[in-house]
């Protein structure tokens, strides 16, 4: 059966299910509780060239049905992603996006041309839009010009597809996700978090160190839902949803307003079995709503009656 | 390491804000040291959406169960303080606490809590005394209303009071009474407070050894968002993670911000 | 005591708190359940210059700790709000901020120079951020050029002084707010909803007539917070701050945040007292925190320690 | 119309996802007219974050006790479902309900009610039978499973029901059994349930006075905020808002859309 299997660039998913970049490290604390082989992929912590401490702490904080962070990409850097992480990934049968970051053009290439090199690294997510660092990261990602010509680039030095992941702190949207789709960009990811802040009560200072953070969690769906529904219909460029995912409802949401495929985030905190349980409900929801397949709602919700689905395996 | 919907057998206030929970479950059965925590979803519904990182403050794995004991102060541990359910979703037990190995016999050990850091003294303490160290605990509390457990630890070992108001036993903080009753003198010291305490303590130590339990703000409680880092002495180790490196460290190990 | 009297342009409040445009018609329902003279203000709905029908229903729909809207500026028009429901407002001690809206900036000027006549309006609302209109509203608000000559021409012909409501839905709210005190505005008040959308899990069509709506609530607290806490340092226009407000210590954060004042929208909905509420224990809040006046603790997120607050009655 | 923590006296099942609660409070003694609503708060936090309208299914101002019948279906209503809390907050009573005035002495009424739309009309039927009108209910449900009152409203006069699947009573429609049991020659008639029911009942039933009850979604329910709209025959009137003109409407004020 394969009901749930979607095909992409560079992404032959089993399912179109997968954490989303830095909710799951590189995924050695989650297999404690589950076969990461069932996942359809896995987006591994944005990789920068060279390691990085990340932000001062607090770096999280609760909102309403959200949550904000500013880990401020800590990460181990490429040399040890790719000799230690990566490796380590290659015992599960799946396909790994790589997601990129960087504070110039240079890290970004830098980080594509060898991170893409690797076994079993399939395609790569370009984090334009990391709110929580002082250089680059969101820079690229609300300005089109610069994200266009970021895109380019990387597509240059690639060896695998490249989506580029949007931020939703934009005017608009699909004018991003045009840019990069002329930049060259084979898919979009969206979205990352919104900017946001919490105060202390008692002080009145931001409880997290770096003063903002990005908001994540349900509180954003809805924003999430619109923006893939307004840029799935604007650009042909296949859609990898996220944004307050939490269960598999909130999956056929995403991929009614068009996603291809969805990415849980914040959810694995508060349950780690999540993307494993999500994965498992999808078949009698299709069976509750008469599909055969899971691309046979992509894009339902502003789909004419019988207009065909796409990019089912 | 599992995710269960624990029984809850119990959950009784303590003093002003501070309850203790009984509970009961499969989970108990994988706790390894004292000083491990469990992370705790208060809410079936997203607000608040997080889970709160508690301390195991004493589990009997014959019986599978275990306490925690918790400040009712912000929106999710007034849900727990509230709760009116007879089961609770709990993951754990998480991170690596206080290793209690036989040499300990014949030692004498100081003690140190503050505040909502002395729940997990409790358990540590009865497996030291169990293996047969003598032990005196010094706990420091905000004032009267706020000490729990004085009769429990005393069962156990010498243990003095400090209120920072001298509402109850000393006044002041955990550092005074263990100058003024010459306590520096133990063989080791385990702490649990929040970090000023700890940086104080030491310092007032550092002579002999020690291990401290660190509290931060986490998101995902097993080692894979890196919200809960602290900062490392060792210039090789930019952060450790206090879920899964800790809570707890050695004397030492942390630079406190 | 006058601990929380705030006198901003046009605006002498005995205290700073108001029910935020939308969310409590003219005051007559709520009128049901406290005195209105216990609020500061009251920001009355959207008028238009003539009566608008507003959208087809369903126009709400709940997210978490949200609710999407898309009213549509539904509203008796301009004559009917100056004939009968401003006068009716006069039996109470209040001032009045009247929420303006058109399709063009013709219909601003023509409300702006009418409705700033009426006895008890002591201010205007200048809505150029409302998302769920085909034409005007929203597109006034992420244009900054655009703002700034309808904030100019609105001055011109209004008698009262004029605070801009921003939205949230742009790349940079500090751009937009510079904009407008380009513009000659007196103040600002932000943030109005951010757009988002909810599908119904079966048919996976959007819930709301309008499709997408206006996102309110606790959820968008943290991106409305960051947002004050930005323009507050970026010009000196007074904000008058709302976003998920529905508590006294909401309201705090908001001051903390750079706010002179604050208003509660969808709280209303969910516990109509709540305005009365937060005006009874603002005091026992200010006694916790040492603080003589409320605007004692204006813009403490931001400022270094020391600093005087400002706009204090 | 006032804002009460009122008391849970009882919450009980009565078919599948279909549940009774019985409360109690001043609010009771402050309904004027069978039909009038509630606003529910199912949850203390901010998820979810409105209140719920529910129809006062039937009350007593002598004990201030009043009953709601809902169906435990999203989120809201299983928080209802589920509560264990023994005080609800409640706002209301909201909107205008049915007038029984004692003109309704010796007609012959008919009382049309779908799913949870139902509710309401018990305690209507209670008032024209005391009112010294005969009443005859018309109720359809999905399937046997979820048919409640049954017993109760046979009590208060002829009872007929009606099931999409014909699981209980007559397979199909309420037209269909008010067409087969030649029931359109009642003096009037009362409806409540979905759109396109009321619209079935108002073509079918055109030539005898009646009035009807409409469900929107709503925001505030207290006429502020004009989420709850329906649209009206009258030209000068563009919309009315079901939770304060309504939720009875007159037969042919409304335009189902
Ligand atoms: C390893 C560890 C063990 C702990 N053991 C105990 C214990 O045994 N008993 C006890 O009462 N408390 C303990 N704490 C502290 C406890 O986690 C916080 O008091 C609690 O999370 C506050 O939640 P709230 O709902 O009351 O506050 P809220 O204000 O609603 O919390 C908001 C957010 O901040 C986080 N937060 C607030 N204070 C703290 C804190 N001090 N440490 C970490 N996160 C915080 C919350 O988890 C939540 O995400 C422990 C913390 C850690 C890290
Ligand atoms: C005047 C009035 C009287 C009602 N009386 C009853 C009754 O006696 N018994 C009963 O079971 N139901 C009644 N309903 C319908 C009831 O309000 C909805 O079933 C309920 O709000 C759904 O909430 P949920 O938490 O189950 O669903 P969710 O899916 O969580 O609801 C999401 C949102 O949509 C709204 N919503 C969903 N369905 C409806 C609906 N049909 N009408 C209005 N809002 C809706 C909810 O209020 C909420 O804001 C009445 C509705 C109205 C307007
Ligand atoms: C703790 C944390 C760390 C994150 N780190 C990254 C990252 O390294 N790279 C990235 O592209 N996105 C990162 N994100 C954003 C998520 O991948 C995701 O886009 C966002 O959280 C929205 O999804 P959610 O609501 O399911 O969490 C991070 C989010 C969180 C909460
Ligand atoms: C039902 C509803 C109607 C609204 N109508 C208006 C309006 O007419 N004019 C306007 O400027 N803002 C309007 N708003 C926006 C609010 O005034 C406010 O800016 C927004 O809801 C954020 O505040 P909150 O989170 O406290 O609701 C409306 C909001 C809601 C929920
Ligand atoms: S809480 Fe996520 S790494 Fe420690
Ligand atoms: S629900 Fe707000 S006007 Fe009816």
């Amino acid at each position: 059966m394969d009901r749930l299997s979607v095909s992409l660039p560079g992404l032959s998913l089993k399912n179109p299910i997968m954490p989303a970049s830095g909710c799951f490290g590189f995924g050695r604390e989650y297999s404690q509780f589950y076969d990461l082989s069932e996942l359809g992929s896995i987006m591994i912590k944005a990789t920068t060239p060279h390691p990085r401490a990340g932000n001062p702490v607090p770096r999280v904080a609760e909102t309403s049905s959200g949550m904000l962070n500013a880990i401020g990409l800590q990460n181990p850097g490429l040399e040890k992603v790719i000799e230690t992480e990566l490796p380590w990934l290659e015992q599960f049968d799946l396909p790994i996006i790589a997601n990129i970051a960087g504070s110039e053009a240079e890290d970004y290439i830098k980080v594509a041309e060898k991170i893409s090199a690797a076994k079993n690294v399939a395609a790569l997510e370009l984090n334009i839009s990391c709110p929580n660092v002082k250089e680059g990261g969101i820079a690229f990602g609300t300005d089109p010009e610069t994200a266009r010509n970021l895109t380019a680039k990387v597509k240059e030095v690639s060896q695998v597809p490249v989506y580029v992941k949007l931020s939703p702190n934009v005017t608009s949207i699909t004018e991003m996700a045009k840019a990069c789709e002329e930049g060259g960009a084979d898919g979009l990811t969206m979205i990352n978090t919104l900017v946001g802040m919490r105060l202390d009560h008692k002080t009145g200072k931001p409880v997290i160190a770096n003063k903002t953070g990005g908001l994540s969690g349900p509180a954003i769906k809805p924003v999430a839902l619109r923006m893939v529904y307004e840029v799935s219909q604007q650009t042909t460029l296949p859609i990898i949803a996220m944004g307050g995912i939490s269960s598999a409802w909130d999956v056929i949401d995403f991929i009614s307003a068009g996603a291809s495929a969805a990415a849980v985030g914040t959810a694995n905190f508060v349950n780690p079995f999540v993307c494993q349980e999500i994965i498992q409900e999808l078949p009698s929801i299709l069976d509750e709503l008469g599909a055969d397949h899971i691309l046979d709602l992509r894009g339902r919700s502003w789909m004419r009656h019988g207009e065909a689905a796409g990019h089912r395996a | 390491m599992i995710r269960e919907q624990m029984k809850v057998l119990g959950n009784k206030k303590l003093a002003h804000q501070i309850y203790e929970m009984t509970l009961s479950g499969e989970l108990v059965s994988l706790i390894r040291t004292p000083g491990q925590f469990v992370h705790i979803r208060t809410s079936s519904g997203n607000d608040p959406l997080l889970r709160r990182p508690i301390s195991i403050s004493s589990y009997n794995q014959e019986e599978n169960t275990m306490t925690v004991i918790y400040r009712a102060s912000g929106l999710g541990t007034k849900q727990m303080a509230e709760s009116p359910y007879d089961t609770i979703d709990v993951l754990g037990p998480l991170g690596s606490g206080y290793q209690v190995n036989e040499d300990v016999k014949g030692k004498s050990m100081l003690l140190i809590g503050g505040g909502i850091g002395v729940p997990p003294l409790y358990e540590l303490s009865k497996q030291l005394v169990e293996k047969g160290a003598s032990v005196t605990h010094v706990l420091g509390f905000e004032s009267a209303r706020v000490v729990f457990y004085e009769k429990e630890f005393s069962e156990l070992g010498q243990t003095l009071i400090a209120t920072a108001d001298g509402s109850h036993g000393c006044k002041g903080f955990v550092t005074n009474v263990i100058e003024q009753q010459g306590l520096i003198h133990a063989d080791a010291f385990y702490a649990c407070g929040p970090v000023p305490m700890l940086a104080a303590v030491e310092e007032q130590l550092a002579h002999i050894p020690g291990f401290v339990s660190m509290e931060q703000r986490m998101g995902c409680g097993v080692g894979a968002c890196l919200a809960c880092v602290c900062e490392v002495k060792d210039p090789d180790v930019p952060y450790k993670k206090v879920c899964t490196d800790g809570p707890v460290f050695r004397k030492g190990e942390l630079i406190y911000g």
